[in-house]
């Protein structure tokens, strides 16, 4: 008899982990709450370094899946339980499943930036979210933003809700450095006479062709780098926001008038990771993201024997990290069934 | 060794207002000090961090930590949870105690502080008192202080207060009990030892300078701090 | 006008919008390399003028790119031209290229 | 500006505030330079809302201005902290209610640093004991009196006589609110609205009628800073400060600005007067400035109670002009007179700011 895994969240490391275990032979139900498969890759327009088209990779990860694999979608879990011959998963529809083992690869969420209170984000109108910039890209939308707008000058805020204990978040997220550079870019491509700020404390550019990016961005795009983290927001008469925050190099206060402030926001652990963490008793770690049983050499499975991890319910990581990891994920869920 | 380290860890404030700092500048950025003196306090937590009891001696000897207003603006936006504020406050005081604040012109006006402050507090169970706020030494207080103050039990009495009155009420005559109660309060604390320290310090700097201030009608070394600018305290300098 | 003893002074900040920023556009223009400090502080680290003045290379260049033109005229006379700021520079900055340009900048718009 | 983010965010700081049975602590301010608004805070909560609201002759100074001052130690304001609680104790109440800000800032200070550090509630404990032999339980409650006016302010309006209007074009009043520093800064969770965005005073102005100006200066600090206005040779940086926040309001029109705390009125109000005679620079229409409040002046006047009782003529922008808008009578010559009415002369007039005998 073939043994089974469910793999729950859809996303990238959950279709990755799927598709790997189906091509090892073993039966696959993955489940995902929402109506399609992707998670959120369907929110990004064109990648860091390399700048491609995201649907790219979503396209290679339908590939993956194959006949193996039960899709259910619109699947929402109502309650798990471990038992001698494996696990039950219960659906709020009724519906139930079993398995040998489980993979969370339920991933992450944006810090909501509303919580980022002097921010003015969700109050003033020109306060948007590295997001929802990707969407405007997404849906060639971006026109829309600048209408009306003559000097066009935008501030970039990196760590929103990251090395932030007032937002409840010591950690880095790693990735909105590179994010905030490659939509600097993106921005003076489009317009080029505008005026674009990126506010940093350090610039985290850790992967490959990551410096690279930051070199280009100044060189041929002319970007500007403060180093000094925002501190307030506010909104003048015409609508452009008044930013204040240390230029640090300088040791001076600085405050200055932007047409559009984009906040990086950071990565922090879906809702439904933790539902499913305490539900199964996995550990949380003090980022509130999941514990492996080791941090450095068994990375993908867990205390309980049976449930592994996948992906960003780890931590912040980026797609190609992501994909790596759902890989090794599978591999160690297909020598426990052996 | 780092005994000033030492002594400033002894004030919870300074406990409290000290974590670890990673320079991001939130603080320096919404400073009212920052904005228009030679200050940032992101400095303060940076020369802290070293523990360096040369580089802090220097602070406690200079204007810099005399520079901060308190507000806690700093408080509000630290994403560290450092309270810039309370180490000043916790400067301030170890320079009190240690008689360092006769070195810098804007740590000498301590004396001035406790000689108005200080005394009323004791002297009337509260900070101020509308008969020793002196149009002549407040001007933009202006002509409303002015008729006010020349009319003051008139004015207070219209306003309601129960003006140097027994019994509840705004502006009373505290009963000497409770003015006793306060003055060992501040005995028992540590209080008048502070306001002693800052006599006998500035007594001492007065000398050194030549000026006297041995009592209350013979104040050149009050006015001079009171009103002293060299004018050096907002330059843009340094980093 | 009424004297009270004390001054309404103009604020430190570095005021963005109000700075004019000819002279930075024009250094920008003339030096491209400039754009690419990271701020690291190698040039300050080895600098010859900053060991015995309070001379500060790369606060020059940010002071620069902000618009604080009054903060430079000052500075410049510092630097001796010597060079290793460049040597140094892990992004191949010009940098006494930069306090040339600073210089001409300035006599050109009369500052 | 949509006004459903800040509502969010008023949300997530719904303060407890008593109801009923305040030991109220007097400010050293307050008392100086606004007693009408001490003594309507206390008509207002007796007479209005029949509360019962209780002061002990024998409270002082928290010592607030002396511990932000530095000359007086944190053990010292602790410990006289500490008494004010013991009187409340001994009188039986629970609820602290504060006239000052930085009053309330110390208290929620020092009640946090007994939390965090309990030797130091034991040690005060002790040090009251050998300076006074009192006991203290902690209050259940610290407000600030704008909090409780916050709380009322719906009663407060259903027994208004006036509404903040403006009489002659029906449009809302435009008002800038100022809150002082030590209200939320340093504990957000303390204060209504929190510090980012503190409602207490806006809830009171959307109440009564008025509309709240948001501007980009509003977080900055009034500019006291204590030992910064109160020795002259520092007194620029205080003015520089208030005048950063005229310049950045200004553009808006405000018709006046409302203040929670007991300092920063009177900075606002007499600076305007000091860079008028410093920089021949006013503010506000017709070179009459911006009339400055306090919560209870302007509680007081949508009540209809007398300006004279209220204290407005110790302000040295006439608030006439104010008056004028909502529709409020005032006996321009019971204004400087005093309780009998006798005839106190008249302060001088400035040589920029206009008082309201000289609009043109």
């Amino acid at each position: 008899m073939s043994k089974k895994a469910i793999v729950i969240g859809g996303g990238t490391a959950g279709m990755e982990t799927a598709s790997q275990l189906a091509r090892l032979g073993i039966e696959v139900d993955l489940i995902e709450k929402q109506s399609r498969l992707g998670g959120h890759l369907n929110s990004w327009d064109r990648l860091f370094p390399n700048r491609r088209d995201s649907k790219e990779v979503l396209e290679y990860l339908e590939q993956g899946l194959s006949d193996g694999i039960s899709l259910h979608l619109n699947a929402e879990i109502e309650d798990i339980h471990k038992n001698e011959d494996g696990f039950s998963v219960a659906f709020r529809d009724g519906k139930a499943l079993h398995s040998d083992a489980l993979v969370i690869a339920t991933g992450y969420e944006v810090f909501d930036a509303r919580k980022k209170e002097e921010y003015g984000y969700g109050i003033y109108d020109n306060v948007i979210t590295s997001v929802e910039l990707e969407e405007f890209f997404r849906n060639n939308k971006q026109k829309n933003l600048f209408e009306g707008i003559k000097s066009r000058r935008v501030g970039i805020v990196h760590c929103v809700g990251s090395r932030d204990e007032k937002s409840g978040n010591l950690y880095c997220s790693k990735l909105c450095c590179v994010t905030g550079v490659k939509q600097a870019i993106e921005i003076k491509e489009l317009m080029p006479d505008a005026e674009i700020f990126c506010l940093y404390m350090d610039l985290r550019m850790f992967d490959r062709h990551f410096e690279e990016m930051y070199y280009e961005a100044q060189e041929k795009w002319g970007i500007q780098f403060i180093r000094g983290r925002l501190s307030e927001a506010a909104e003048n008469t015409d609508h452009t926001i008044l930013i204040k925050l240390e230029d640090t190099l300088t040791g001076l206060p600085l405050k200055m008038r932007v047409d559009l402030l984009i906040l990086l926001v950071g990565f922090v652990p879906s809702p439904e990771t933790r539902r499913l963490a305490k539900m199964l008793g996995l550990k949380e770690g003090d980022d509130r993201f999941l514990c492996p049983a080791d941090e450095h050499t068994i990375t993908n499975s867990t205390m309980i024997p049976g449930v592994f991890l996948a992906g960003t319910v780890k931590g912040p990581a980026g797609i190609a990290s992501t994909i790596t990891d759902a890989r090794a994920t599978a591999l160690q869920v297909a020598n426990y069934l052996k | 060794m780092s005994d000033l380290y030492n002594k400033l860890f002894e004030d919870v404030r300074f406990r409290e207002g000290l974590k670890a700092c990673l320079n991001c500048g939130t603080c320096t950025a919404i400073c009212p000090a920052a904005e228009f003196y030679d200050y940032q306090p992101r400095r303060i937590l940076d020369i802290l961090q070293t523990k360096d009891d040369s580089q802090i001696e220097e602070l406690l000897k200079s204007n810099t930590i005399w520079y901060c207003g308190e507000c806690m603006s700093c408080v509000t936006r630290c994403p560290r949870g450092n309270a810039p504020g309370l180490l000043i406050q916790a400067l301030r005081s170890l320079s009190q105690e240690l008689g360092y604040f006769t070195e810098s012109e804007k740590g000498r006006q301590q004396l001035a502080i406790k000689r108005t402050i200080g005394k009323w507090i004791l002297e009337y169970g509260y900070c101020l008192f509308p008969s020793e706020i002196m149009p002549d030494m407040h001007p933009e207080q202006g002509p409303i202080w002015e008729w006010e103050h020349k009319n003051i039990e008139a004015v207070m009495n219209r306003l309601g207060a129960n003006y140097k009155g027994t019994g509840p009420g705004i502006l009373r005559k505290i009963p000497d009990e409770a003015l006793d109660e306060i003055y060992r309060i501040f005995e028992v604390t540590g209080g008048i030892s502070r306001f002693e320290k800052i006599e006998e310090f500035s007594r001492k700097k007065a000398m050194e300078m030549g000026m006297s201030m041995e009592d209350e009608t013979n104040q050149d070394y009050m006015k001079f701090i009171y009103t002293a600018d060299s004018g050096d305290h907002t330059r843009k300098h340094e980093n | 006008m009424k004297s009270f003893g004390y001054k309404i002074s103009e604020d430190r900040q570095i005021d963005f919008d109000a700075n004019d920023r000819e002279v930075t556009g024009f250094i920008n223009a003339v030096e491209p390399s400039i754009r690419l400090c990271m701020g690291c502080g190698s040039c300050t680290a080895t600098c010859s003028a900053g060991h015995f003045t309070d001379f500060n290379i790369r606060r020059v260049h940010t002071f620069m790119q902000r618009g604080e033109i009054h903060q430079l005229k000052k500075e410049i006379m510092k630097c001796m031209l010597c060079g290793k700021c460049q040597l140094v520079c892990p992004r191949g900055v010009n940098l006494r290229n930069l306090i040339l340009s600073i210089h001409t900048a300035l006599e050109k718009s009369g500052i | 500006m949509k006004i459903e983010g800040k509502q969010r965010i008023w949300m997530d700081y719904q303060k407890e505030i008593a109801d009923d049975h305040f030991f109220y602590v007097r400010s050293c301010v307050r008392q100086n330079f606004f007693p009408g608004s001490e003594k309507t805070f206390l008509r207002i909560l007796q007479s209005e809302l029949q509360k019962d609201i209780y002061e002990n002759p024998s409270h002082t100074t928290c010592s607030g201005i002396g511990y932000h001052t530095d000359i007086v130690p944190f053990e010292t304001s602790m410990t006289m902290v500490a008494r004010q609680f013991a009187l409340m104790t001994e009188a039986g109440y629970e609820n602290l209610a504060t006239s000052c800000i930085t009053s309330f800032g110390l208290y929620s200070e020092v009640l946090e640093t007994w939390h965090h550090f309990p030797e130091t509630e034991e040690k005060t404990r002790e040090f009251l004991r050998r300076a006074t032999g009192r006991e203290f339980k902690k209050p259940n409650n610290v407000s600030h009196a704008s909090d409780i006016i916050f709380k009322f302010r719906k009663e407060i309006a259903e027994k208004g006589k006036y509404r903040l209007v403006n009489k002659l074009t029906g449009q809302p009043l435009r008002i800038v609110e100022h809150i002082g520093c030590h209200y939320s800064k340093m504990f957000p969770s303390k204060g209504v609205g929190g510090a980012e965005y503190p409602y207490v005073l806006i809830g009171m102005i959307e109440e009564w009628g008025g509309e709240v100006i948001d501007y980009p200066e509003r977080r900055h600090c009034c500019g006291f800073g204590f030992r910064q206005y109160l020795v002259r040779a520092n007194r620029g940086f205080s003015v520089s400060c208030s005048k950063k926040k005229f310049e950045s309001m200004e553009p808006y029109k405000p018709d006046m600005i409302l203040t929670n705390c007991p300092g920063c009125p009177m900075f606002l109000d007499r600076w305007q007067y000091t860079i008028s005679e410093m920089e021949g620079k006013t503010y506000g229409e017709n070179g009459q400035g911006i009339p400055v409040l306090t919560y209870e002046e302007l509680s007081g006047l949508v009540l209809g109670y007398n300006p004279w009782d209220l204290g407005l003529q110790v302000h040295q922008v006439p608030i006439e002009p104010l008056l004028d808008k909502i529709g409020i009578p005032c006996d321009p010559e019971m204004k400087f007179r005093g309780a009998d009415g006798q005839d106190l002369g008249e302060p001088e007039s400035p040589s920029y700011m206009k008082f309201y005998s000289e609009k043109s």
